[in-house]
């Protein structure tokens, strides 16, 4: 096979003869960084998207009213410059002047109105509910203030203006809409999309006309090259052979290979991503085993979580106690435990009346498959046959939403949120992506969410993740903390809430 | 001539029909499309009214007539997951995919007609066996694997060549390369045998009992009788190697319209995947009527009559 | 006059022919109004060059193509109405090529027990006795038995052919060019044993060729085809001595004896053979007839009996027979 | 009358996987100018081989060997590639028996009739296309001129084999070899092609080498006959002496086979040559037509017969004597 | 030409076709050689319990990505190393075998079963029916193969039966073309005329007359198919909507193993000389026979 190789060099040596043949590379070079992600954006509007990547966008494109540091996690003022609370229904920022969009539109309070109004009407749909249906409505006050009224009590407001809510210019959003602005988005930030071809590259050039005093500082690098190669495979091997610059979620078996690779670095960084295994007990895709709690309970038995997460996480990834980032604000640690025991495990499934198990269908979308298939081997133990169905983000999200998913592996960032409404919002509170199917788990969750009171809240969150616990709705996994691996001529830094900032890395 | 070009466009025509028809199924055998349009956020309601928006509610022969006339027209409807209209995007693909397998078929016909050549005029000799064994082992070969040994060797050791993406021609070697290698088999036999069945025919024994000589009985009398079926083969292959790129573009992320496919199909998008079938396979009836056409000029039998 | 065992009236058969690629279909007559009488134990011999319609004219009295107008009548009965099993143990065919006319997957034995076992005719036992005693009838080595035919030479798989027509005893076997692919050698030998089955079994046989001196040795009637149509029909040794027809007179002139010293007669036939996808107006023979005249291209001559036989030709009118 | 083609001692082998398969024994034979030579015999018996032997067109994997192929001054089993194909379609020409698959497909009439006279002449094409048109009237096709531009589809066998017989005398040859041309025709086309044959034959004063298994035109066209069995010349003489006294008891046994209107009576038996031909591969001894003779002793067996050499023109593979094959061949032709 | 009727007059010594053909056989060493190939994974896929050291589906988390014995660290523990998931490659390998061999085998016999039914329908019968399965062929060439059965894969869900399924309704056209035209040769054939002429029933022709003379180019055909769909069914597990995992499908091994290939060749190195070699040997085979019977058929 090698000898059909060889001998096909000397085909192509031969057609290429004289031809150098070398790729065009991104690099420090030509001041172009080129970027590895994941998941393609269905949809480049902030508020319509749910990855990962999405954020990461919106970040160099759009500005926040307010800036969390991504080191001290303090609020620093962005397009606000001041805020305050007028009552726990009422908060009034003060926006920042001369600052201009990246079509020449001078941001004033009009901007803030029309986007936040226009993302927290429910008609408008946008994508993730629970970011923006705390908002009732905002206010003008004059050209510089804005006043939003909440339609609840919500304590992590800051937290959620702080992270997924870019500001758009009015006038152009008015007029495009979201599909305009996913396909060419358009905001105050440093850097401006100047080609986004759907589903396979967005070019970005530095905002040479950014306002200074931003907390995200002026950016440096003049152009940075967004690709989505499909598979860790091909970036690594893109990475290797100088065609991209940049990529994280780097196999970590891998690593101690790639180290080796002359001019690429590999560092760690923890991330408040967490990993779970979520089973439907509710019985929306339909009668399975799953509805029965032992069932459940001996998956989470089989799974060897400790072995799980120090084969495919760094270090400093941790094997989780309850479903949520253990820093994120109620998120109980005491809850019911599930060390790995077969013997239990066996012992439940056949008290279960599952002695020989049964088959069922594991979603997933991390590729490769491999955790997905050493998950399957776990399950395989107790004789829960899974075949894995590895989707694309976007369709596993869309499978888990129309119900049809007997066990889904998947995880979740917050949106980088340190509070547990980010994620037990999410998922227990009756919406699309809850397969609980409880009731008074709901009810708790939501009351939590809402209530202004720390105490009542971390009282509610502890029962919810008690029950979550027991009843063994979803299995946590454990934190994600991911492999950067990037060009050794760039200089990087990971933070802690899985928000590589574009803005804040140079060449050496 | 013309007739015979109106019928055969006829039953061009009824394929393509056919083909559409079965495009047509592939959507609505995917699932709720009134749920998949609303997006996953939507009500019950939202459906029921996307639903009554889009026709949906209709029966099915409507709404493959609608479907049908809005395709003819290019309006392919919009992509679940991109948002965009259909067309366009695969338009944007297109010159990728035509870029690959133009760039295959040429390269698969260059090695393997000189190749076919020689070893039909040397059975058995060492180049008959080289070129045998090199089209087994094309055949043999699986062609994501192939692209990936390309990709280890020269665009990781040697760092010839890019591993992956799209943009200048050198994104196009290794796939094409690949793809040639998985056609080339199918040529050289076909050159090899219709070579060495011209030579054996009564009109070459009549051309060297005239004295010609060995060239021109080679190259006028053999080649070009020789040649004429490969056009008809090289076209089915063309349409093969379009309809085929979805492996070779997956390895190496190649933009075309397999890739867009592929990609279509794991993320559910199916108004998108079932545009690439039915304009993959009426590109490939295009090109079978071409084939036939260009056949009947390149044979006096069936061009004069 | 004996009576006829099969009578074929006015039998017309239209082909579709695609016209490759560039064409419309059209139409080839390959038969056109043929009327023929086999009668009981004769030897009819069907003469004529290629294209003429004389193996299609066999298929048709074998009931393996419809007429497109016109009958086939065996025995009185039109064969249309009759059905396949029991036509087939009346008529059976000889081919010309013994190569395609066996299957090769079969032993001589299957193929020609292959009668007997459709026509349900004799139990297994009673079978194989049949088989061999037809083989020994036909000259075969038993010993050939279980052997496949690509062992046989030419003019053994020729007797496996006769021998198959002959298992399930038949009134009439039409022979289509039995000998011409043979070489004279093994030709004789097969003329030999048809005359000797047609003699001893009291066969009719209809006897397709283009050679007229084997026609001559064998048939006691002949009749001569040309595009589509019988020209003259009458008994071998009139037609012989002397030939009405153009053609006819043509054809027999041609006929090349090895005899040295005459040279290459002259036909007098010009050059081409007519395309029988468009023939030619009027009497089909008129653009190749060294006596043609005015009233040939215009309107085709009807067939004329006379006392010898039939002749259509317009040099010729009953009352001058 | 001046010899222009010798053969002596020719001899065609192909190698088989399991020996060599000789369809070609040890043929000679010769023809003058103004001459026509007939190799007749059954298939099988080498004369094909022998003519293609002759033009050096035989299949690859054949072999060719000869103590003598003398044409027209030239030895030809001495000479290169490149010198025998000067001579090919020049001053030696072929016609071939399937005037269907003869012509290629490809070309006009006219290209190919042309390409003849091109390759061997310095001549314009102007002047190959004059000639072209000259001998397709010659061979009795009408509008020639419009004829060259015609494919071969467009014409029936006659016609092509017409254009076959005019492409081979495109460049006046000295010999024809005419490998059953009318073999695969009508039987009166086959007369017309034989009787233009033999009238071109005079014509062009051309020697003529004419291949066939009939016998029937071996007795018309032939000066001299040379009958083939088994890859061997068993009997040779003029078309007289060999169709009214066969020496060799196989050309006897075949001219017993054939039914002559006139001389055969109608119905009766005619004579047969039983058996088969023997294997041609590896060593063969003794007289290859023994296991069929009806005259065959032990003695047949046991020595390699040779041609007896009874006259000028006359002689034949056999150890019976003259008077005795005489006396059997006369009992042949009665019969 | 006249050599080929030499042949003719030599053949009259030989023995019986059935053992020339052994005999043939016996001497071909492409024949043999596919042959023993297809032979040698037929036995492994046969007696994988036996011959696999290990589990196919054990993870040993701990013991992952272990080379080969000839590789720096390599064992006899496990003569191929392990896979990602620390699982025997050897017993992966040679579960595998069972896997391709079941997908080659059931794709070859379904759509040799549906394309020959086809093909000897429109050879036979001709005409109307003719055209409607040519009509059908066409239609079939036109839909892209790899695209429509990914989307079918994904419709219907990965399985290894859904992979059988949607590849045998996709992969009868070779069969179809091939068995109608030599349907329409044979058809043509006086043995088949003699059979009417003695009253046989179309389905009497039809199985001793046509079926035993074009079931040499249905098997060469079917070796083509089976090693055509042994290679699609890889490419769907490698674009992974084939054999879902934890199966030990090749293809899949080869997809799975990507991620480790640069660091660890052997992950896809192996797989792919496994299918490389059962896919050449199937063809090898193929070819032998092709070759063999031509020869018969010429004489």
């Amino acid at each position: 096979m090698y000898g059909t190789a060889r001998r096909l060099a000397c085909v192509i040596t031969v057609v290429g003869a004289g031809l150098c043949v070398s790729p065009a590379l991104a690099n420090k070079a030509n001041d172009t960084l080129s970027v590895a992600w994941d998941a393609q954006l269905d949809n480049a509007d902030a508020y319509f998207n749910t990855s990962r990547e999405g954020i990461l966008l919106a970040r160099m494109v759009w500005d926040q009213l307010i800036e969390r540091d991504p080191v001290s996690f303090e609020y620093r003022p962005a397009l606000a410059t001041a805020w305050r609370w007028l009552d726990p229904l009422t908060l009034e920022l003060d926006l920042r002047k001369g600052v201009k969009f990246q079509n020449g539109q001078p941001f004033d309070a009009e901007d803030v109105v029309y986007t936040l109004n226009f993302v927290s009407n429910p008609d408008n749909k946008v994508l993730n509910a629970t970011n923006v249906n705390w908002i009732k409505n905002v206010e003008k006050i004059d050209e510089y203030k804005v006043r939003i009224h909440l339609s609840r009590t919500f304590p992590a407001a800051l937290e959620y203006l702080a992270g997924p809510m870019p500001i758009y210019p009015h006038v152009y959003y008015a007029k495009v809409g979201p599909s305009g602005m996913a396909r060419q988005p358009i905001g105050s930030g440093p850097y401006r999309v100047e080609k986004l071809e759907a589903g396979k590259s967005i070019t970005l050039v530095k905002n040479t006309d950014y306002w200074s005093d931003s907390p995200k500082g002026t950016p440096k690098i003049g152009k940075i090259v967004v690709t989505f190669p499909p598979e860790k495979t091909t970036q690594m091997a893109e990475l290797m052979s100088g065609g991209i610059d940049w990529m994280w979620y780097v196999p970590t078996d891998q690593v101690k290979d790639i180290e080796k690779v002359k001019g690429i670095t590999v560092v760690s960084g923890e991330t408040m991503r967490v990993g779970y295994i979520y089973f439907d007990a509710a019985g929306r895709s339909g009668k399975s085993p799953l509805q029965d709690i032992r069932v459940r309970r001996a998956i989470a038995y089989a799974i060897n979580r400790p072995e799980f997460a120090k084969t495919f996480f760094p270090s400093t990834a941790s094997v989780l106690k309850a479903p949520c980032f253990p820093a994120q604000f109620g998120c109980y640690q005491g809850a019911t435990q599930y060390d790995y025991n077969l013997a239990k495990a066996k012992e439940l499934m056949k008290e279960a009346g599952y002695p020989d198990g049964f088959n069922t269908t594991l979603y997933a979308y991390r590729q490769p498959s491999t955790w997905e298939d050493a998950l399957a081997g776990y399950m395989s133990q107790i004789g829960v046959k899974a075949s894995i169905q590895l989707l694309q983000y976007a369709a596993f999200r869309t499978k888990n939403n129309e119900g049809v998913t007997p066990i889904s592996f998947g995880d979740w960032g917050s949106y980088s949120i340190n509070d547990a409404s980010a994620i037990l919002g999410n998922f227990f509170t009756g919406t699309r992506d809850d397969f609980t199917g409880d009731a008074e788990l709901q009810a708790w969750v939501k009351e939590a969410d809402a209530s202004p009171e720390p105490k009542t809240r971390e009282e509610l969150y502890r029962k919810a993740v008690e029950r979550i616990m027991d009843r063994m709705y979803a299995l946590p996994m454990n934190s994600y903390a991911v492999y950067y691996a990037y060009s050794s001529e760039l200089n990087f830094t990971p933070f802690k809430d899985e928000i590589p900032r574009y803005y804040l890395y140079s060449w050496k | 001539m013309f007739i015979y070009f109106l019928k055969r466009s006829l039953v061009a025509l009824l394929v393509a029909i056919t083909v559409s028809i079965i495009s047509f199924m592939l959507l609505h055998l995917s699932g709720d499309l009134a749920q998949s349009l609303a997006g996953p956020t939507a009500s019950e309601a939202d459906i029921i009214q996307v639903r009554k928006a889009y026709g949906l509610d209709r029966p099915l022969v409507v709404q493959y007539g609608d479907w049908a006339s809005k395709a003819i027209r290019g309006d392919f409807g919009e992509s679940f997951f991109l948002k965009q209209p259909v067309f366009p995007i695969i338009v944007d693909r297109f010159p990728v995919t035509i870029s690959l397998g133009v760039s295959a078929l040429l390269l698969a016909l260059l090695v393997s007609i000189p190749l076919g050549i020689v070893a039909a005029l040397r059975p058995n000799s060492w180049i008959d066996r080289l070129a045998l064994t090199i089209s087994v082992f094309g055949q043999a070969m699986p062609s994501f694997w192939f692209g990936l040994l390309l990709i280890m060797l020269f665009g990781i050791n040697l760092r010839w060549l890019p591993v992956s993406g799209t943009g200048g021609w050198q994104y196009y070697v290794m796939p094409a390369v690949t793809l040639a290698y998985y056609s080339m088999p199918a040529f050289m036999r076909l050159t090899r045998a219709g070579m060495m069945e011209v030579l054996a025919s009564d009109y070459i024994r009549t051309a060297r009992a005239k004295g010609l000589r060995s060239m021109t009985v080679l190259f006028k009398h053999a080649l070009r009788n020789a040649v004429i079926p490969l056009v008809a083969v090289a076209a089915v292959q063309l349409g093969f190697a379009l309809g085929g790129s979805v492996v070779i573009e997956a390895v190496f992320s190649l933009h075309g319209v397999g890739y867009l496919g592929w990609e279509s199909i794991s993320r559910a998008d199916f108004p998108v995947v079932q545009a690439i079938v039915l304009i993959l396979a009426c590109l490939y009836i295009v090109l079978t009527l071409f084939a036939d056409l260009l056949n009947a000029f390149l044979d006096p039998r069936i061009r004069v009559n | 006059m004996t009576p006829a065992v099969m009578e074929v009236r006015n039998v017309e058969r239209h082909f579709l022919i695609d016209g490759g690629l560039f064409r419309a279909k059209r139409v080839l007559h390959a038969v056109n109004g043929v009327s023929l009488a086999v009668r009981k134990g004769e030897i009819l011999a069907l003469v004529g060059e290629s294209g003429c319609g004389k193996s299609t004219l066999s298929r048709m009295m074998l009931g393996l193509l419809p007429p497109t107008n016109g009958e086939v009548q065996f025995e009185g009965v039109p064969i249309g109405d009759l059905d396949r099993i029991a036509m087939a143990r009346r008529v059976q065919p000889v081919f010309q090529d013994p190569y395609s006319s066996l299957n090769p997957r079969k032993t001589v034995g299957a193929i020609i027990g292959l009668p007997l076992k459709v026509h349900h005719v004799c139990t297994a036992q009673e079978r194989r006795a049949r088989i061999l005693e037809t083989m020994d009838r036909v000259g075969l080595a038993r010993r050939f038995h279980d052997v496949y035919p690509n062992q046989l030479s030419g003019g053994q798989r020729q007797r496996v052919a006769i021998a198959r027509a002959l298992v399930i005893r038949p009134e009439l076997v039409i022979c289509d060019e039995p000998t011409s692919a043979l070489d004279v050698s093994v030709q004789s030998q097969i003329l030999n044993l048809l005359q000797d089955l047609q003699r001893e079994l009291g066969l009719t046989l209809v006897l397709i060729s283009h050679n007229l001196a084997v026609v001559q040795h064998m048939a006691t009637r002949v009749a001569v085809m040309y595009l589509g149509r019988i020209v003259e029909q009458g008994d071998t040794a009139s037609l012989f001595r002397c030939p009405q027809h153009p053609y006819t007179q043509a054809l027999l002139a041609s006929i090349l004896t090895p005899e040295p010293g005459l040279g290459v007669p002259e036909t007098n036939l010009g050059a081409a053979f007519s395309n029988p996808l468009n023939p030619p107006s009027g009497c089909t023979f008129h653009p190749r007839c060294p006596r043609a005249m005015p009233v040939c291209s215009e309107t085709a001559p009807r067939s004329q009996f006379h006392n010898r036989g039939t002749v259509a030709c317009h040099l010729y009118h009953a009352a001058d027979l | 009358m001046s010899t222009v083609l010798e053969v002596q001692g020719l001899v065609v082998r192909i190698p088989l996987t399991f020996g060599d398969l000789s369809p070609v024994r040890n043929v000679g034979f010769s023809v003058s100018t103004g001459e026509t030579l007939c190799i007749v015999g059954e298939s099988g018996c080498g004369k094909s081989l022998t003519s293609l032997a002759i033009m050096d067109l035989l299949p690859s994997r054949a072999r060719r060997t000869a103590n003598r192929i003398s044409f027209d001054g030239v030895d030809l089993t001495a000479i290169r590639e490149r010198d025998m194909a000067d001579i090919r379609g020049n001053r030696m020409a072929m016609i071939f028996q399937e005037p269907m698959t003869s012509l290629n497909p490809a070309y006009t009439i006219g290209n190919q009739l042309e390409e003849a006279m091109l390759r061997h002449r310095k001549v314009a094409r102007s002047a190959a296309r004059e000639r072209a048109v000259y001998l397709l009237e010659k061979v009795g096709i009408t509008a020639a001129g419009q004829r060259l531009k015609q494919y071969p589809h467009q014409l029936s066998g006659g016609l092509r084999q017409r254009v076959m017989i005019a492409m081979g005398l495109m460049c006046g040859p000295k010999l024809l070899i005419a490998d059953e041309p009318t073999t695969a025709l009508d039987v009166t086309i086959q007369a017309e092609i034989l009787h233009l044959l033999a009238s071109l034959k005079r014509e062009f004063d051309m020697a003529m080498i004419l291949i066939t298994h009939d016998l029937g035109v071996v007795a018309r066209v032939a000066d001299r006959v040379a009958v083939m069995y088994a890859g061997q010349v068993v009997e040779t003489g003029t078309a007289k002496d060999v169709f009214s006294r066969p020496l060799h008891p196989y050309t006897q046994g075949l001219l017993r086979c054939v039914p002559i209107p006139g001389r055969t009576k109608p119905g009766e038996h005619l004579g047969s040559i039983p058996g088969l031909v023997p294997n041609l591969i590896g060593e063969m001894k003794g007289c290859s037509f023994r296991n069929r003779c009806l005259h065959a002793s032990v003695e047949c067996g046991a020595i390699d017969v040779t041609l007896q050499q009874i006259g000028p023109e006359i002689s034949y593979r056999c150890i019976l004597p003259v008077a005795v094959a005489a006396a059997y061949g006369l009992e042949a032709t009665k019969a | 030409m006249s050599a080929e009727s030499h042949a003719g007059a030599i053949e009259t010594t030989e023995p019986s076709s059935g053992a020339q053909l052994r005999r043939r056989l016996s001497r071909h060493t492409t024949f043999l050689v596919g042959a023993g190939i297809l032979g040698f994974i037929l036995a492994v896929a046969l007696l994988a319990p036996l011959l696999a050291p290990h589990d196919p589906y054990a993870q040993n988390l701990s013991r992952r990505l272990i080379p080969p014995v000839w590789g720096s660290g390599g064992s006899w523990a496990h003569p191929l190393g392990t896979d990602q998931l620390g699982r025997d490659y050897l017993s992966r390998l040679v579960y595998g075998s069972r896997i391709s061999l079941l997908i080659g085998f059931s794709i070859m016999i379904t759509s040799g079963i549906i394309g020959t039914f086809l093909g000897i329908v429109a050879g036979y019968f001709g005409g109307r029916i003719d055209l409607i399965v040519n009509f059908i062929i066409t239609t079939r060439l036109a839909m892209p193969v790899i695209l429509v059965a990914l989307t079918v894969a994904a419709l219907a869900g990965s399985s290894v039966r859904n992979v059988i399924m949607v590849l045998s309704l996709l992969l009868w056209d070779r069969f179809a073309v091939v068995t109608r035209s030599a349907t329409l040769q044979v058809r043509a054939l006086d043995y088949v005329a003699a059979a009417e002429a003695v009253g046989c029933s179309t389905l009497r022709i039809v199985a001793g007359e046509i079926l035993p003379n074009i079931l040499n180019a249905i098997i060469v055909i079917g070796t083509i198919e089976m090693a055509n769909g042994i290679l699609l069914a890889a490419a769907l597990s490698f674009l992974g909507l084939g054999v879902p995992p934890p199966l030990p499908d090749w293809g899949a091994m080869i997809a799975d193993g990507k991620q480790y290939m640069f660091f660890s060749p052997w992950v896809i190195t192996i797989p792919g000389i496994a299918l490389f070699t059962l896919v050449l040997g199937i063809n090898l085979l193929g070819d032998g026979i092709r070759d063999l019977t031509a020869h018969e058929n010429r004489t």
